[in-house]
């Protein structure tokens, strides 16, 4: 593979040779099961607590104990809103989300209406992506046992003002729980200076392994365990721990925290660039989500008219380039990402979305390269289309 | 995730390009499925497909069947073009991923409308003619 | 660490080095994103897929698409219970387990009795722990809709006659699910010749990773996904694959066949050995589970009466051996192991049960050393225990 | 799991084994629960504590509990003897994994059984008197 330019971090990041080297002693050394008495055991166990707390610092947990280790940031928004839901089935069946969620809290949110009798609200959002906090609290009502916001988007990188909807769950005693997936490396969490209840983290964002994610469950909060089994995880999710996947969250939580100001001041910088150069110099093209505080560091969303995206994407491969969008090629589906169709656009306009997302190792010639070949590629795939006339 | 032939069409589309002064046009999808193919011919008196050029609005394998499939007719009588089929296509082209055969292999029924249109006497171009353009329904 | 004794294989096995360097490149080198279309994404899907076809192939399954790639043998039960349960739900809410089955599966079960309205019948064991085949058919009911019954079990390496089962399932159109998480590696396993519908595995029992299981879903089986979100694992299992993980599965799974038939010889001849010894050499002890074909070649469990597991355990580890036992204070509860319990033993001498587990690395110097040591453990806490008169 | 000090007791326990004839016995625990204490003493005419073992059918915890109990009763008259509480027990391990604090850590009534026993003109070692043993109670 010829030299590559990595524009994709928030699909997936590579991992941390830090996280690497911390990890490896437990595959073959260090492989005792935790929950074992004898020394292999105990070894794993200990790793596991000193993963825990700086999960923990992470985000600010006033307890270690507040963390559960799940096997995916999907599992722990499943495990948030099946888990909470189940549990407060006597106060109420009504939950409120917004359609701009990853479909690990909205398909999670359809299972249980579809399978389980409860009843879900999913709120609009601007054309920016911002959920109207008026619009929340009309959508209140006596049995809201649930609130589930992303902290900020995966698509658009559209931050949602998480301490107000925190302020109001915790008036109307209301769970919130928050899918801070994209949010954590890029953004300080602070679960208890926000007052979320409940928090999903997924480690292979912030260059940490795939296949272990965390839930932050507020001390006093009820949940029903979704995983039955074992007594792991304060028999709040059974299964034999994957230790060096734990153990590589811990360490990219803690390379997290100490990297979050120099990594965000260099994104935003490179974030801002790209927004204005290909606004300058590309025309009808438009930025998805806001601009500014509002919007994650390292995200860039455009929609390109006339042309689709999985078309730039394979056209960028070809130059090295690699990046994600929300076509309906692309999703999986036939329909182009509910989140672009959220903010209101045609679907002809949606299915020409590009995702530019950046991590802890971009560099400005890599930002340079993608601004050179942009353009053109774009351009190439436009003179090609029915649809442009230019 | 697609062959190698298929990633050659997409990266080097044959015949690709708006015509000047086509004969006929056929054009097939909608850009709210996220794929339209539009082929211009060229033909002879003698029905052949003297010239033909392709735009095309969609994913990779849009573009890489509406190449291959200017490459099937082009010096072709109309009705052995109007034998070629979408299987034929994805055949040609090393087979094609099992999602895309239906949604984005659009471009042998962009042909047929071309010559539909054509011995309609039509050339396709006719404003709000509502048979001009075969809309892509989705089973 | 001192020269280390590790007989505790059935808890969770180091990882070999064969599978480590499969898995190594997924971490950094080739660490794209499954679903991603580019290059990176690409290479990964490829690897999934390889790894799908060598699972596919250690149980003779028909399809690699018959595979789903969970997040641990837990999961894969969890699925497979409540997927089917619940799938079938508009044919009838009764379900048929056993009494000795791991928690993965009583929990699960308890959980759909308790919050889905299921009802369970929890077949009861004979002295060695097998069912009765003949209470299995008496347990059916025109409502019943699922059975499971574990392969072998993990205490005890009792094996069921899981082709038996699987017919009279079939009979009365019932699902049947088997556990083979403690069978895979040490038995041939063949889900077609067996007709089973549904069969969980754990690759961290067969020197593969923690933190992935799969579960094997013969094609036409209705089974309703339980984690909710992306369109992985065909829209069965969402979540970012956890690529090295499911990597180093594949690569376990095919060493496992591979290396079965010697392995099978040689711990047949070890399990025989120390079972033979040790009912030679000490008193008043009981060997748990049938001998011969019936027990897993790498399973030996006894109960040495008047002693207490965990003391044995502590004792064995400072001679640097790692055993594990069913002790109340061992199993996380008040309790002793529900399987000792189920073989009809009293709690007393339940709490005197020791596991001596088994795996591909295990020597005939190793088995030497224990048999050498355990002699003299068990009479020093004898020597100490008020109910030893000896 | 265990402090290197509950380790230490596990490994080499004081005072461990049964006495020919104690002047009192004392026990605690059943074998349902897995732990049973039982702890034989002399004691002199002025009420102490001359010497003490212990026999144990239990987990790491209540054998080094019962060691550190044996340790702290000894040469000490009976009504500080009667002082010696559990979490002392556990602060002179320096402490035990909270589930074991309940249900492994009884070697303090087995002493406080024995002296009750001795007050009463018992030896503990009469056959069938219920009182003898202390069962053990799970909350
Ligand atoms: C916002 C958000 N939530 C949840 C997830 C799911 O996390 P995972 O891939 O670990 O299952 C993702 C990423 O895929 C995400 O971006
Ligand atoms: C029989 C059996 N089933 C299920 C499991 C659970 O597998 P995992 O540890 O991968 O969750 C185990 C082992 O822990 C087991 O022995």
């Amino acid at each position: 593979m010829s030299k590559r330019y990595y524009f994709d971090h928030a699909a997936t990041t590579t991992l941390d040779p830090e996280v690497f080297q911390a990890m490896e002693p437990f595959f073959q050394d260090k492989f005792g099961n935790p929950s074992s008495i004898y020394q292999e055991g105990q070894q794993a166990e200990r790793a596991l607590t000193e993963a825990r707390e700086k999960v923990q610092q992470m985000i600010n947990a006033a307890d270690s104990r507040e963390i559960i280790f799940t096997g995916s940031g999907t599992e722990a928004d499943n495990l948030a809103i099946k888990g909470a839901a189940m549990a407060r089935m006597d106060r109420g069946n009504h939950i409120i989300t917004s359609k701009t969620e990853h479909h690990a809290v909205l398909h999670t949110c359809e299972f249980l209406e579809k399978h389980l009798d409860f009843e879900v609200t999913y709120l609009p959002v601007d054309e920016e992506g911002l959920i109207d906090l008026q619009e929340l609290e009309e959508a209140i009502r006596p049995d809201t046992i649930l609130i589930t916001i992303m902290t900020a988007n995966n698509e658009i990188g559209t931050i949602q003002p998480i301490f107000r909807i925190a302020e109001i769950a915790g008036e109307h005693d209301i769970y919130f729980h928050t899918d801070a997936v994209q949010a954590a490396g890029q953004l300080e969490i602070d679960v208890q200076q926000s007052g979320v209840d409940l928090l999903s983290l997924s480690a292979h964002k912030i260059n940490g392994p795939k296949g272990v994610g965390a839930l932050y469950v507020k001390k006093g909060t009820r949940l029903l365990p979704q995983m039955q089994g074992g007594a792991q995880e304060r028999k709040r999710r059974a299964s034999t721990e994957n230790v060096p996947g734990i153990v590589g969250f811990g360490k990219a939580a803690e390379l997290a925290v100490k990297r979050l100001p120099e990594k965000r001041q260099k994104l935003i910088k490179f974030r801002d660039r790209i927004i204005d150069t290909v606004l300058d110099e590309i025309s009808e093209v438009r930025l998805n989500g806001p601009r500014g505080d509002q919007r994650l560091p390292n995200n860039v969303s455009f929609c390109f008219r006339y042309i689709e995206g999985e078309s730039i994407l394979l056209n960028l491969d070809m130059l090295g380039i690699a990046a994600s969008s929300g076509s309906a090629c692309t999703s999986g589906s036939l329909d182009p990402s509910h989140v672009m169709l959220s903010l209101g656009l045609s679907h002809e306009v949606a299915h020409g979305s590009l995702r530019i997302s950046m991590g802890y190792s971009t560099t400005e010639e890599e930002v340079d390269y993608l601004l050179e070949n942009l353009p053109s590629v774009i351009q190439k795939l436009r003179d090609m289309s029915p649809l442009y006339e230019g | 995730m697609y062959s190698d032939k298929v990633m050659d069409h997409f990266q080097c589309p044959r015949n690709v390009g708006k015509m000047k002064d086509p004969d006929v046009v056929g054009e097939v999808g909608n850009p709210t499925c996220g794929d339209i193919i539009r082929v211009y011919l060229k033909i002879s008196d003698d029905e052949i497909i003297d010239d033909i050029k392709f735009s095309t609005f969609g994913c990779g394998a849009a573009v890489a069947t509406s190449s291959m499939v200017t490459e099937l007719v082009k010096g072709k009588p109309l009705d052995e073009a109007l034998q070629v089929s979408k299987d034929q296509v994805a055949e040609a082209l090393d087979g094609l991923p099992p999602a895309k055969m239906h949604c984005s292999n659009l471009a042998a029924d962009a042909i047929k409308n071309a010559i539909s249109n054509y011995r309609q006497g039509k050339t396709g171009l006719e404003k709000d003619d509502p048979e001009n353009k075969v809309p892509h329904e989705h089973h």
